[in-house]
């Protein structure tokens, strides 16, 4: 939305509309199929009978990283897969968000003292906007993360920051 | 077939190239020359009476104090015969064969058994052996552009990978040997 | 990909030059195309990358690339005491964390000397039973998924959820487990769990029936997988393959029968095979043994086989200890050892390697999927575009076991 | 530098379509303004659109045959003839306002009402006026069919497969899930491949997109309410669902993905596979009614559940089977969904496709579901005609009253609807329930089995029909068609009751094992 972004104060209309947006947003997040390790047999869980991660409208698993919205790192991460991750988060068209699920993607895990080859967390490699912790997360967890990744999408505002004011300010 | 005759046909085929043999303990197994190895191998394979036709596992090992590499070939052999029932007699064994650490130098036996392809592409990655005549020895597991053997006992590890930090906690959490 | 990597994969593929220049000479030729299936796929079953050269739907060659999931397992099982490297076995194996925590224990109690009291070697054998039926149960359902029927993969975890509810209750995790321990098992059982588990075997039973009605006897799905990636006998035991591989192909070869540990001598079962088309329970035509479908087949037997065991387990669960004495600091001694154990996937062998310390000198482990996947090259020759997912997904690959 | 220094793309770059700047800002106003309603009562809103929309395309002739009727009484009890339009003149225009109050002044309406009424009324005596109305009335159904298919499907699979599918989503069982879905995917970045052939790859949705909309203009919803009743609708029907494939292709091409040009290619194979077989089972049909007419087919079914066309000779209940083994690879859904099969082309044709364009793709591909289940609902089953024969309707009247039940109870649009749906879940049943086929397995199927067999099919239709000419076959037909009928009966009830009974049992879903319960766990 950058074309709308930042140009407004927050009005009547303005909030109507991320209401709306961030509604629909919030209400449809795709994960793109897309399993490491351990973690994605706990994803695959997550989306399976039991826990059924469709009922929040997330259950719609896109094979091409093109149609997702999410990207649930579910595993570890290696140096020879850091770069694949890249671009797969490159190939997501915005708005996107990245859950870091199981400890490995949050900071290495239990490979961080000795694994040679583990990235020590996939922040060094694309941005996360929710962490997962566990090893690896139960699906109650990932469910939870998904939850919390609504309300980060429910605050998205399209109005003048602070910050973009404080500048407008200065200048 | 018990380890002790395994060892006594060896020695009698191949003599000095066979050339210690241990039966007791947890894991009977002769050590071979390097040169002399395939020859060994398509014996092994071949012989009517040994047979081994599977390739278990090969273990690439690091003996550091006596600046040596060393792989174990874990075989066994089992019967080809179509549902065969389960009185089959099977034997295993093991064949350790050494080699130089600065210059390690082992010939290939892909072409004995082809599933020694990979573990050999295995062992040239993580422990540095090269594998002469082997039909593809590339890195397997790392990326190809990776430095140092990991398994080495004497492995530095890498501090930073394209870019991407590793910990700087190293020195905290050197390994052991 | 781009051209140079193409290339480089030919150069190192001498054959794959002589199979062109063979094609020259040919009046019609049609272009190849070198297309990268993964490392991010739906049908490669984590982060398999596999490079096709192609013409049209026809795959010419297929060549497995590994190692994007490598967590230097080796490594760290060279800097830890059995018992702190008994995690990291659930992990590499993540389907089957129960039979991998038993092959490493089995191993190291080789190596020192440990007995297993009877109760826990019972304990162990129930689990690691469970955990081949759930570890089964995912690769039916995900070959299902590979074919293109999503519902299958859905039933299989719904009975799978299960198991990790009784796996749950005994040791509090739902996937990494981490129970199976050094000399016995971690704690004992709680109470009503064994009931719990004949309802859950009572239940299970005739859930494979429906299995077999929705997918494994299914028309098309014979269609797709009968008869594609044949593999002989001989060349199983040249590539090493084991477990259901090697029993599809119609070699009754099962190391719990033919090296038993953990008092698997004890109970009673059989060993499934494939069999030929027409066969008594077997579909009456468009099959072969060592096919895919017989692949498939196989571990739907050896589920049924292992409620077997575990009905016997139960009913005969000794009182008693359940663990040795001393578990941690066990001294290794100066000595190595190699133990292969029957995993859901094949065997899964351990070198250890002590040096008179608590910690081992050398730990070497024997991936399942890593013998069986190297098979790829061979089988995925002059077959379909459809048939790799067919041929992947019945190897049934892990590719935490893969890259270790 | 290295590759991993920047690694996210600044939002500057993000490129947006016009189109979707446009729906955002409409899409999200009209949200806001129904948001009180909406979020009060969804169930409600739900069912009060659906409901709706199919009145309205009911509801249009309706209003203008009363239109009509008033203006034209009116216009001979006053002695005025209708103006002959001429261009240049006055009268091009249509009656006045002017003239208008009177006549319905005249016609029995109050006078202020008349006055309020003359300028509503005064564009509707234009046929353009007219078709701009009926076509945006077909537009929301056509935009409202995909829609609603598509939560229908997330809930059918999760019935099927022991869940419960959307649930959160607006409150009452997730019925927004698609309303939130088609926002965030018009919200998309809109993604245009560098190396993508970028025209080509812009208008390929737009190619699959239209003619699915253009075969609903053909469609009859029943009798006189078809918005151009075509002599050849058929032939159109298949025309258009034939170019809808061009739109695969071209954008499976466009893309310039190596998976893309797999689906495409395999559905450029495909189509030249089913079409065949496809046109040949409609054959059927056609040659036991003798026209290409679909309303006079459906006319022709109006006798009740014996008189349909499936049910008339032995040939056309298989060429029933064969058409809708034919029409699931039409519309490209399992076990015949190869351009986009998940497991071995990741994403087939659209892998390149993000945002709108995709759900363009998606909104397609489900109009097209609903228009060859309505094709065989014209062709095999009835039409618009409910199973009651409508000749028992004959005696009731044409009071309001009467001409609504008739409608409900002996056939109009809700009937065709529902039936065309009855097919679109049968085909999300098959989707969830089979795996999918190879190609080859696909032509050998089409070609070698299919279309063998509807030529027979087709021959023996016409022999039957020829010797419907002599009076003791005749008999002897409507006895077979009478045995069919049964068969069919039985069919449907154990459609109805498999779904019914599997609706009812999944709803007492697998729970866990009792474990929480155990001391020391």
């Amino acid at each position: 939305m950058s074309w709308i972004e930042n140009r407004f104060e927050e009005g009547l209309i303005l909030t109507s509309l991320d209401w709306a947006i961030n509604w629909g947003r919030s209400n449809s997040i795709w994960p793109v199929t897309f399993g490491l390790a351990c973690c994605a047999i706990e994803m695959m869980a997550t989306g399976a009978s039991r826990f059924d991660i469709d009922r929040f409208g997330a259950g719609a698993f896109r094979p091409s990283p093109r149609q997702a919205d999410l990207m649930i790192v579910a595993g570890t991460v290696t140096y020879k897969m850091a770069s694949r991750v890249k671009r797969l988060y490159n190939q997501m068209p915005e708005p996107k968000w990245v859950m870091a699920m199981g400890a490995c993607t949050v900071g290495g895990g239990p490979y961080f003292k000795h694994g040679y080859h583990v990235v020590k967390g996939v922040d060094l490699v694309v941005p996360v906007d929710v962490y997962v912790p566990g090893c690896p997360p139960r699906p109650e967890s990932l469910l939870e993360g998904l939850m919390r990744l609504q309300d980060k999408i429910r605050q998205e505002t399209r109005a003048k920051s602070e910050a973009s004011r404080a500048k407008a300010a200065v200048v | 077939m018990v380890p002790e005759e395994i060892c006594l046909i060896l020695e009698k085929q191949f003599g000095d190239a066979v050339q210690s043999t241990k039966v007791e303990g947890g894991h009977p197994h002769a050590v071979v020359a390097a040169d002399r190895w395939p020859e060994v191998a398509l014996f092994l394979r071949d012989d009517p009476r040994l047979r081994f036709n599977l390739l278990n596992c090969i273990s690439s090992l690091d003996l550091l104090a006596d600046n040596k590499l060393a792989c174990v070939y874990d075989l066994s052999s089992l019967p080809l015969d179509r549902g065969t029932a389960l009185i089959i007699e099977t034997h295993l064994f093991a064949v350790r064969v050494v080699t130089d650490r600065d210059e390690p130098t082992i010939p290939s036996v892909a072409r004995v058994w082809p599933t020694a392809e990979w573990h050999e592409r295995e062992a040239y990655d993580l422990m540095g052996i090269r594998f002469e005549n082997h039909p593809d020895l590339r890195r397997i597991l790392c990326p190809d552009d990776w430095v140092g053997h990991p398994l080495r006992k004497d492995y530095e590890f890498p501090l930073e990978y394209h870019g991407i930090p590793a910990t700087t906690e190293y020195e905290l959490t050197n390994p052991r040997h | 990909m781009n051209k140079a990597m193409g290339e480089t994969i030919l150069e190192s593929q001498p054959d794959l030059l002589i199979d062109i220049d063979r094609r020259e000479q040919g009046d019609l030729d049609t272009e190849e195309m070198l297309v990268n299936m993964g490392p991010q796929h739906p049908s490669t079953h984590g982060v398999l990358r596999i490079v096709l050269r192609t013409d049209g739907e026809m795959i010419q060659e297929a060549i497995p690339h590994i190692g994007y999931l490598h967590r230097c397992a080796e490594k760290i099982g060279e800097n830890l005491q059995p018992y702190q490297f008994i995690p990291y076995t659930d992990r590499m194996d993540y389907l089957a964390g129960m039979n991998n925590n038993q092959a490493y224990a089995v191993a190291v109690e080789k190596l020192a000397g440990m007995e297993v009291p009877p109760r826990g070697q019972a304990i162990r054998v129930i689990m690691a039973e469970l955990n081949r039926i759930a570890s089964h149960l995912v690769s039916l359902g995900c070959y299902g998924m590979d074919m293109g029927a999503f519902t299958p993969f859905l039933y299989c975890f719904r009975e799978r959820e299960m198991i990790l509810d009784l796996f749950e209750a005994a040791c509090g995790a739902r996937l990494t487990y981490s129970y199976l321990t050094i000399g016995g098992v971690f704690q004992d059982l709680p109470e009503g769990w064994v009931e719990q588990c004949r309802e859950f075997l009572d239940y299970f039973e005739p859930k494979i029936d429906d299995y077999n009605n929705l997918l494994s006897f299914n028309h098309i799905f014979i269609k797709r997988t009968g008869r594609i990636g044949t593999i002989s006998p001989e060349d199983v035991v040249r590539w090493g393959l084991t477990g259901p591989l090697i029993r599809a192909s119609g070699i009754r070869w099962d190391l719990r029968k033919v090296t038993p540990y953990d008092g698997y001598e004890q109970y009673d079962f059989e060993i499934p095979i494939g069999e030929p088309a027409g066969s008594d329970g077997f579909p009456a035509a468009g099959i072969e043994v060592g096919d895919s479908w017989n692949r498939y087949f196989v571990r739907v037997l050896e589920m049924e086989q292992s409620v077997r065991i575990i009905r016997q387990a139960l009913d005969r669960l000794p009182e008693g200890d359940f663990r040795a004495k001393k578990v941690t600091n066990v001294k290794l001694p100066d000595d190595e050892v190699y133990v292969e154990i029957e995993n859901p996937r094949g065997q899964l062998g351990f070198y250890v390697r002590g040096d008179g310390s608590a910690i081992p000198y050398r730990v070497k482990s024997r991936g399942p999927s890593f013998c069986n996947l190297s098979i790829t090259t061979h089988v995925c020759r002059n077959c379909l575009l459809a048939d790799i997912p067919a041929i992947i997904g019945s190897i049934d690959v892990v590719m935490g076991e893969v890259d270790r | 530098m290295s590759q991993f220094s920047v690694p996210w793309k600044p939002r500057s770059e993000v490129r947006y379509g016009f189109l979707s700047r446009v729906i955002i800002a409409i899409a999200a106003a009209i949200y806001a303004i129904f948001k009180p309603v909406v979020s009060r009562f969804p169930g409600l809103v739900a069912w009060a659109v659906l409901i709706l929309s199919c009145l309205l395309v009911w509801a249009h002739a309706v209003i203008f045959d009363y239109v009509d009727e008033t203006i034209l009484r009116a216009a001979a009890d006053q002695d005025i003839t209708r103006p002959v339009i001429q261009f240049g003149s006055p009268s091009t225009w249509g009656y006045a306002p002017s003239t208008i109050e009177p006549l319905l002044a005249g016609a029995g309406m109050g006078s202020g009402f008349a006055s309020l009424c003359k300028y509503a009324l005064w564009p509707l005596q234009f046929i353009i006026v007219r078709d701009l109305i009926i076509l945006a009335a077909l537009f929301a159904l056509f935009g409202l069919v995909p829609a609603y298919a598509i939560w229908w499907e997330r809930k059918v699979a999760g019935r099927i497969q022991s869940r419960t599918g959307p649930m959160r989503v607006g409150g009452w069982h997730g019925w927004a899930q698609s309303l939130a879905d088609g926002l965030k995917l018009v919200l998309k970045e809109d993604l245009v491949p560098d190396e993508a052939d970028k025209p080509l790859f812009r208008v390929a949705p737009y190619l699959a997109l239209i003619p699915a909309a253009l075969a609903f203009v053909a469609l009859p919803f029943g009798v006189g309410w078809v918005f151009r009743e075509l002599d050849v609708a058929l032939v159109f029907i298949l025309a258009m669902l034939g170019i809808e494939v061009v739109g695969v292709i071209v954008g499976g091409w466009a893309s310039n993905n190596k998976w893309s040009v797999y689906g495409a290619m395999r559905e450029a194979c495909q189509m030249v596979a089913y079409e065949i077989p496809m046109g040949m089972a409609l054959l059927v049909p056609i040659v036991c009614a003798g026209t290409l007419s679909l309303r006079e087919i459906g006319e022709m079914q109006s006798g009740g559940w014996f008189s349909w066309l499936a049910f008339s000779n032995p040939f056309a209940f298989i060429a029933f089977v064969s058409y809708v083994i034919a029409s699931l690879a039409s519309v490209k859904r399992a076990p015949f969904d190869l351009p986009e099969s998940e497991s071995e082309l990741v994403a087939g044709f659209h892998t390149e496709y993000s945002g709108y364009r995709w759900g363009i793709f998606f909104l397609a591909e489900y109009a097209a579901m609903f228009v060859v289940g309505a094709l065989a609902s014209v062709l095999f089953l009835g039409g618009w005609n409910s199973p009651l024969p409508s000749s028992w309707a004959a005696s009731w009247g044409d009071g309001w009253i009467a001409r609504i039940a008739e409608g409900i109870l002996f056939g109009g649009p809700l009937w065709f609807i529902a039936k065309a749906f009855g097919f679109v879940y049968l085909q999300m049943w098959l989707r969830w329930t089979l795996p999918r086929i190879r190609i080859d397995q696909v032509l050998y199927a089409c070609v070698q089995v299919l279309l063998p067999l509807t030529m027979l099919l087709l021959i023996g239709t016409a022999l039957w029909v020829w010797a419907l000419e002599s009076s003791g076959f005749a008999v002897f037909s409507s006895i077979v068609s009478v045995i069919l009928g049964l068969i069919g009966l039985v069919f449907a009830f154990g459609f109805l009751g498999i779904a019914g009974y599997g609706f009812y049992n999944q709803r007492r879903l697998v729970g866990r094992l009792n474990t929480d319960l155990l001391s020391g766990s």
